[in-house]
């Protein structure tokens, strides 16, 4: 395992940037355990979210951005419920995937992806489309069978709209996104 | 902290004598300098500071008055700095009527082992004080 | 009126940056300043004989010292004066030292900041009046409050000084916490063994009159003469006549009454003797389960008890006593398992905390010592136990580490393996907390002999699987989740305040912190001790502590009582309030505000009433004086007029 | 008491692959007389992709919606979806508590919110504003043979700071209502474990195993069936079991059904309306075994509850 030169590698700005904009405070942590112990997650992470939290404390930017954890973390607030410390882990997990994706660090391309997929079809319409969802992932993942084998089930039980509903207030949605992202080039 | 110009202004302190004064003593152990226009009374306890104190003093010519006590909780007579806080909160709210400004007017909490604090309390406040200048008080106005 | 001023250089402290000399100059320009002097060192003998000559030669009747903070040489300087026939209350001392010299560097500055000093010191003193203590006498007894181990400590050391005790203990049997436990870190000596024949000292014991199952009702007076009220409560057995046969235990009907004695494990009967070594050893009705009570009929117990002792009438009873000082030995309770639902607690029958756990072990228990898990009785083969449950858990709202459980979850486990050698014990740690003499080892011990596996991280959920208690957890170390089939769970669950402590507190006047535990004078330098003089506290009260502490405390307490009584008479501080009963309009704010309780009303003679201060009790605050709407109470020595005339002559400076 | 009008948030789901939580929802609130009405133009939360690009991009979309919802004078909005729910009412809450992000957010939404709308759950409604007798007053058909898991999944009563609603450990809302219409529930210790949540597209294999775990959880239980309120984890764990099976090999049977549709069969509306042939793990046993209950009289059932009470 590598040495880390903690006097060197040790991102204060990182660790401001993050309490910041997640409002808690990563130095509250005091590495219980209780957060990892209840993650549903913990088995498929590569850095147990406790360990994200210590890594946070040392200010190793690169490690944490670089985790596969942040992008697999699915908010399911059972580290917020339990942390007696009282910080809302899911929130922290939320705000390291938000810089991640705006540093361009993607360690789970396919989550991101989908999550991509999801807002392009959300701006599209106003509503999602599932189906157009589903298509447009396995197209661009170059995985073009996924859940397949649930496709006839799904339609056959006619739960999904073959066509995707747009909503009259659909630019007002699409402005949403617009405005946004004019704010964000707007401060850079 | 050396004085820009040598001219003082007029603050007085009220500081109970278990914490504050404590606390300003500690400063001096400590060397920790501070301006020199702040001049100290000491009372047993910040709810033995009378509202009426604070006005006279103003009303004499202070230009500014701290009052200090124990820490919420910390106080040598269980409550006494709640009773405090409670009527220097309603006299601060007050001042404006006799057309003093608010911020000539501070209480607080340190604690006999907070030299440190104590210096920055006083700094500030001194600072502020000088920032707002001497208090003129229109002529004429009395205090029923 | 004739004012001495005399300035101190402290050899360069304060000449060194502040001009001594024009100081002592512009003092002599103030009308009733009589003399005014500077001197090297003021508090050497010298500089106090220096003082004393030139009261004696310049017929000065007020003295100002101007040198270092009265914190530290008020007591020397007022000696001094008294030596020179002047009250000590006609001393007053300006800081130009620790306020001046040390926290300015400009001369000039600090000069002038010392001129208005000390002319405030002077203009006070002129304000002063001669104050003189006066005497009272004690009650030479003392109050024990709970009859823990602490309790019984302090309790005893105090007989054994020759002080008559009362002691008064909330439940039917002294003993507390510590007589529900099996064995004792880090000795693993039987706690009863140890307890018990203390316990039948306190009982023996000539000078110890024990109140149990009774309660505070009311504190009134002050120090060396509080008259306490006793609430003995109804037990609806005369304890004059039970012999404690237990004859009544055996054939009440009544058999699902919650047994306070062992935190519910297992149930007891509506008539009960809390456990075989109790004291008094005595039998006590439960209406909330007696069917005489609920249903208005039974009697069995009535008509088999040998001595007739039964008693439905029984009615509480109250009882006064005099002492002169209070000591205050509460102790603590536990947070309930129900706090827990992550971990099942209170719905999974195998989750328990430590002392049901203790109760298990404990050969008088209810299981007689045999290991066996309540649900379904069987020996279980791997127990968890789970430190810090509740304790150093903001989001429970408490900060606090308990103190002991990380012990005596080591001896737990000890406990475990020597009952059941093939069984497997599991300790979820995040510190382990051994401070104390002997017992690092004694934790290590638990790991190097005894195979207990400590996992560092905190549990996070336990769910049952077939007749297995799955346990979720983190091994932090690793960085993995866990998880262990338990059969039986053991929580270390918070220690925390009796829910009765802050209304004993308030009846005391002393004060509690936010998690309820009493606060002492000084965390450091007076422990046992509270900030209302005559009242003292030992043991867990004050915050977590094991039993080595609790009886250091107990012994500390009685000490601290027996140095107060060895004097036959004390003396009151006069820095207290007075009413003027002339300007008093008794309107009583003042009673309503005192945190003391010193001030009461009283009827004069033409009818009017006015507030009256109780010097003994007053501590000195001025509250009191800040809120009368008619300046009628004054806090002797820091009166309105001698604050007063400190602000105008802070004035006159500009 | 009742007849209180609420704002009704179906969201994208309810829509498409929820339809039958939707159809089912609808129909027990008629039959309790609870009205809904459904904002005009209503747009897509966000669900979790949204937070996970930008906060405030999960704020707006929430918030737009509560400001349509205000428009139309209501109060309470009932967002049946869990992570609908968590949108809008985090929006709410973070608009509430920060001025700044107030701002902000009205800056780009349409119609600016004014914080006068309480985002609720379907669940919430009918726990805490419907009385449980008028729940076992609706009840016509019993169905002795179902035992039912109730299973809650992540965000409805989590974290307790959001949800402000039931116990975030042990919830027992669903277990009550149930509990109120008659069928039995059992002691269900992965209530709010996740199912895996929004990950079923790009991380089967972990959704399959969460899911795997919840379904395992639920036999080990005793229990028959399992009552969901979320639309991610009905799909987890119905429409995937069959993966599930055959990756874990697994032979599990076990119908996912949302709570309302229990209790829509229950209340004796027709499987057809409740969507029960949707469902994808055959559920047809379940309205087989079912029967005319025994019509109560008085009060004479509900003693022994209001005594252990
Ligand atoms: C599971 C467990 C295991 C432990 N094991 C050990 C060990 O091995 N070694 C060790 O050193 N420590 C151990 N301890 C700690 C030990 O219990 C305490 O240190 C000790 O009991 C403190 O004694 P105490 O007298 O201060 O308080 P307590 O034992 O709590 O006694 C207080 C007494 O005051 C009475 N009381 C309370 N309120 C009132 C009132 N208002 N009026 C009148 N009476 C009142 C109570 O009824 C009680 O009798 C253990 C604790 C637990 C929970
Ligand atoms: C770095 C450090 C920091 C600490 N900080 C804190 C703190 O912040 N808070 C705190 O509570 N505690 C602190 N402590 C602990 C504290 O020092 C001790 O608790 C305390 O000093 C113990 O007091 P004592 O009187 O028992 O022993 P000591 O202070 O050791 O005094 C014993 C005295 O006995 C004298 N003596 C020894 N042998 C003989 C002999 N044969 N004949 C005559 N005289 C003898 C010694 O010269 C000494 O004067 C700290 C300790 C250290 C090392
Ligand atoms: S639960 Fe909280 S305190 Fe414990 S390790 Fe996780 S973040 Fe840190
Ligand atoms: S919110 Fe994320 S990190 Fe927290 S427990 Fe759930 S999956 Fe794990
Ligand atoms: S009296 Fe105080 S200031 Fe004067 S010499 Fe003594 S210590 Fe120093
Ligand atoms: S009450 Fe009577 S029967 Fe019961 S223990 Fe006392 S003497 Fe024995
Ligand atoms: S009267 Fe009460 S205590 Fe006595 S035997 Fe009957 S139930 Fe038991
Ligand atoms: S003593 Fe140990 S187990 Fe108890 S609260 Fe402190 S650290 Fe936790
Ligand atoms: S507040 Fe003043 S006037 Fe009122 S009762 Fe007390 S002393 Fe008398
Ligand atoms: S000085 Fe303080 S303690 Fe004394 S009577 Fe007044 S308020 Fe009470």
């Amino acid at each position: 395992m590598k040495v880390i030169n903690i006097t060197k590698e040790f991102d204060s700005k990182f660790i401001e940037q993050v309490a910041k904009e997640s409002g808690e405070n990563p130095y509250l942590c005091y590495q219980c355990g209780n957060c990892t112990a209840g993650c549903p997650f913990t088995e498929f992470f590569d850095y147990p979210v406790s360990q994200i939290m210590r890594l946070l404390q040392q200010g190793q930017k690169e490690t944490i951005l670089r985790s596969k954890a942040i992008w697999l973390c699915a908010t399911c607030e059972t580290c917020t419920t339990r942390c007696p410390c009282q910080i809302d882990v899911a929130q922290i997990m939320d705000t390291l995937r938000v810089i991640a994706r705006r540093e361009n660090y993607v360690s789970e391309k396919e989550i991101k992806l989908f999550f991509d997929t999801f807002l392009e079809s959300l701006k599209k319409h106003g509503r999602v489309f599932e189906l157009g969802i589903l298509l447009a992932y396995n197209l661009k993942s170059g995985k073009i069978f996924t859940d397949v084998d649930l496709g006839p089930k799904v339609l056959l039980k006619g739960k999904i709209h073959l066509l995707p509903t747009k909503i009259k207030g659909q630019e007002k949605v699409e402005s949403i996104f617009r405005k946004l992202a004019e704010r964000v080039s707007g401060n850079e | 902290m050396p004085q820009e110009s040598k001219k003082e202004l007029r603050i007085i302190g009220f500081l109970c004598n278990w914490c504050s004064y404590g606390g300003a003593d500690t400063a001096g152990v400590s060397r920790f300098k501070q301006p020199t226009d702040l001049r100290i009374v000491r009372v047993p306890c910040s709810g033995r500071v009378d509202p009426l104190f604070v006005v006279r003093a103003f009303l004499s010519g202070a230009d500014g008055v701290l009052v200090s006590g124990c820490h919420p909780r910390d106080c040598h007579y269980s409550d006494g700095n709640y009773y405090a806080r409670r009527r220097l909160e309603m006299l601060k709210r007050l001042l404006p009527f006799f057309g003093i400004d608010d911020r000539r007017f501070h209480y607080t909490w340190v604690s006999a082992s907070e030299g440190e604090r104590w210096q920055r309390v006083v700094t500030e406040f001194t600072k502020v004080i000088h920032g707002l200048g001497p208090l003129k008080i229109e002529e004429g106005e009395e205090i029923g | 009126m004739r004012v001495g001023v005399f300035i101190c250089h402290c050899g360069n402290n304060i000449a060194g940056t502040v001009d001594v000399q024009k100081v002592a100059e512009e003092m002599r320009k103030i009308p009733g300043v009589a003399y005014s002097t500077t001197y090297v060192y003021t508090c050497s003998e010298p500089g106090q004989n220096e003082i004393i000559e030139a009261i004696k030669k310049y017929k000065l009747d007020r003295v100002v010292v101007a040198a270092c903070s009265p914190r530290m040489h008020e007591l020397t300087f007022r000696k001094a004066v008294e030596k020179a026939s002047l009250n000590r209350y006609f001393l007053e001392m300006a800081n130009i030292r620790e306020h001046i010299s040390w926290v300015g560097d400009d001369k000039e500055l600090n000069t002038q900041k010392a001129i208005d000093v000390v002319r405030m010191a002077v203009a006070k003193v002129m304000n002063n009046k001669p104050l003189f203590s006066s005497s009272f006498k004690l009650t030479k007894r003392v109050l024990v409050i709970g009859g823990g181990v602490a309790g019984m400590q302090a309790a005893l050391d105090c007989a054994d000084g020759g002080l008559d005790v009362v002691l008064v203990e909330k439940s039917p049997s002294i003993g507390g916490m510590m007589a529900r436990l099996d064995k004792t870190f880090p000795t693993i000596d039987c706690s009863i063994c140890i307890l018990g024949p203390k316990m039948v000292d306190v009982a023996q014991n000539e000078r110890i009159k024990l109140y149990a199952y009774s309660e505070i009702e009311d504190v009134k007076g002050y120090i060396g003469n509080y008259e306490v009220t006793i609430r003995k409560k109804a037990t609806y057995v005369d304890w004059n006549k039970c012999t404690g046969c237990g004859l009544c235990m055996e054939k009440c009907p009544s058999k699902n009454a919650y047994d306070y004695f062992n935190f519910g494990i297992a149930p007891t009967r509506a008539i009960n003797i809390p456990f075989p070594q109790a004291i008094p050893k005595k039998a006590k009705i439960d209406p909330n389960y007696c069917r005489y009570f609920l249903k208005g009929k039974c009697g069995v117990c009535a008509k088999i008890c040998p001595t007739k002792a039964i008693d439905y009438d029984m009615k509480d009873e109250l009882v006064k006593e005099d002492v002169g000082a209070i000591i205050v030995a509460t102790g603590y309770s536990l947070m309930g398992v129900e706090n827990f639902p992550e971990y099942g607690g209170g719905k999974y029958k195998d989750v328990i905390t430590g002392i049901q756990y203790e109760r298990i072990l404990n050969a008088s228990g209810p299981t007689g010592g045999h290991i066996k898990r309540p649900s379904d009785g069987k020996e279980p083969e791997t127990v968890v136990f789970i430190s810090c449950c509740g304790s150093r858990d903001k989001s429970v709202g408490i900060p606090y580490c308990s103190n002991f459980c990380c012990m005596y979850i080591a001896k737990q486990a000890i406990l475990t393996k020597d009952h059941l050698p093939k069984s497997q014990s599991y300790v979820f740690y995040m510190d382990i907390r051994a401070p104390g003499k002997g017992y690092d080892e004694f934790t290590r011990r638990a790991q190097e002999e005894y195979g207990v596996r400590y996992i560092r991280g905190r549990v996070s959920k336990i769910y049952p699987r077939g007749e297995k208690l799955i346990v979720r957890g983190a091994d932090t170390l690793l960085g993995i989740q866990v998880e262990v089939e338990a059969d039986l769970v053991v929580l270390a669950n918070a220690v925390i305040s009796n829910p009765d402590a802050a209304k004993l507190a308030e009846k005391l006047r002393i004060s509690y912190d936010t998690f309820g535990f009493y606060v002492e004078s000084h965390p450091k330098l007076r422990p046992v001790e509270t900030n209302t003089s005559g009242v003292f506290l030992a043991g867990a009260c004050q915050g977590p502590k094991d039993i080595p502490a609790s009886v250091s405390q107990g012994s500390a307490a009685a000490s601290k009582v027996l140095a107060l009584f060895s004097k036959d008479v004390l003396e009151s501080d006069p820095q207290v309030s007075y009413v003027n009963p002339n300007v008093c309009v008794g309107c009583m704010k003042c009673v309503k505000t005192c945190p003391f309780g010193a001030i009461k009303e009283e009827e004069l003679r033409d009818g009017r009433k006015v507030a009256k201060v109780i010097e003994t009790v007053c501590a000195g605050c001025g509250i009191c004086t800040s809120t009368c709407p008619c300046g009628a109470i004054q806090l002797q020595h820091f009166t309105d007029n001698q604050i007063l005339a400190e602000v105008y002559a802070f004035a006159s400076g500009k | 008491m009742n007849n209180r009008r609420y704002a009704y948030y179906s969201g994208c789901s309810l829509e498409s692959t929820a339809r039958e939580y939707n159809e089912s929802l609808k129909e027990v609130f008629r039959l309790l007389n609870i009205e809904i009405k459904e904002p005009e133009d209503w747009s897509c939360c966000g669900s979790s992709p949204a937070h996970t690009v930008d906060p405030l991009l999960a704020c707006a979309l929430g918030a737009r919606n509560l400001a349509l919802v205000e428009k139309m004078g209501l109060d309470v909005v009932i967002a049946p979806c869990p992570s609908c729910f968590t949108v809008l009412k985090r929006a709410h809450l973070k608009m509430k508590k920060d001025p700044e992000v107030r701002k902000k957010v009205n800056e780009v939404i349409d119609e600016p919110y004014n914080l006068k709308v309480s985002p609720k759950s379907a669940l919430q409604i009918l726990y805490e504003d419907v009385p449980p007798e008028k729940i076992s007053e609706m009840v016509v058909y019993e169905i002795p043979e179902l035992k039912v898991a109730p299973y809650y999944g992540c965000i409805v009563t989590r974290p307790p700071e959001v949800a402000e609603f039931d116990d975030a450990e042990n919830p027992i809302s669903m277990d009550r209502i149930l509990e109120s219409a008659g069928i039995e529930v059992c002691d269900f210790p992965f209530k709010t474990e996740c199912c895996g949540a929004a990950f079923g597209i790009a991380k089967k294999e972990i959704v399959n195993r969460l899911s795997y775990k919840v379904i395992q959880m639920a036999k080990d239980s005793g229990a028959n069936c399992i009552a969901v309120c979320c639309p991610l984890c009905q799909q987890n764990l119905d429409l995937r079991q069959g993966q599930i099976n055959r990756l874990m090999g697994t032979n599990f049977q076990i119908p996912v059904l949302y709570f309302s549709q229990l209790l829509g069969l229950v209340f004796g509306i027709s499987p057809k309306r409740l969507g029960i042939d949707k469902l994808v793990v055959d559920a047809s046993w379940i309205t087989r075994s079912m029967r005319k209950a025994e019509k109560k009289v008085g009060n004479k059932e509900k003693e022994p509850e209001a005594e252990e009470e």
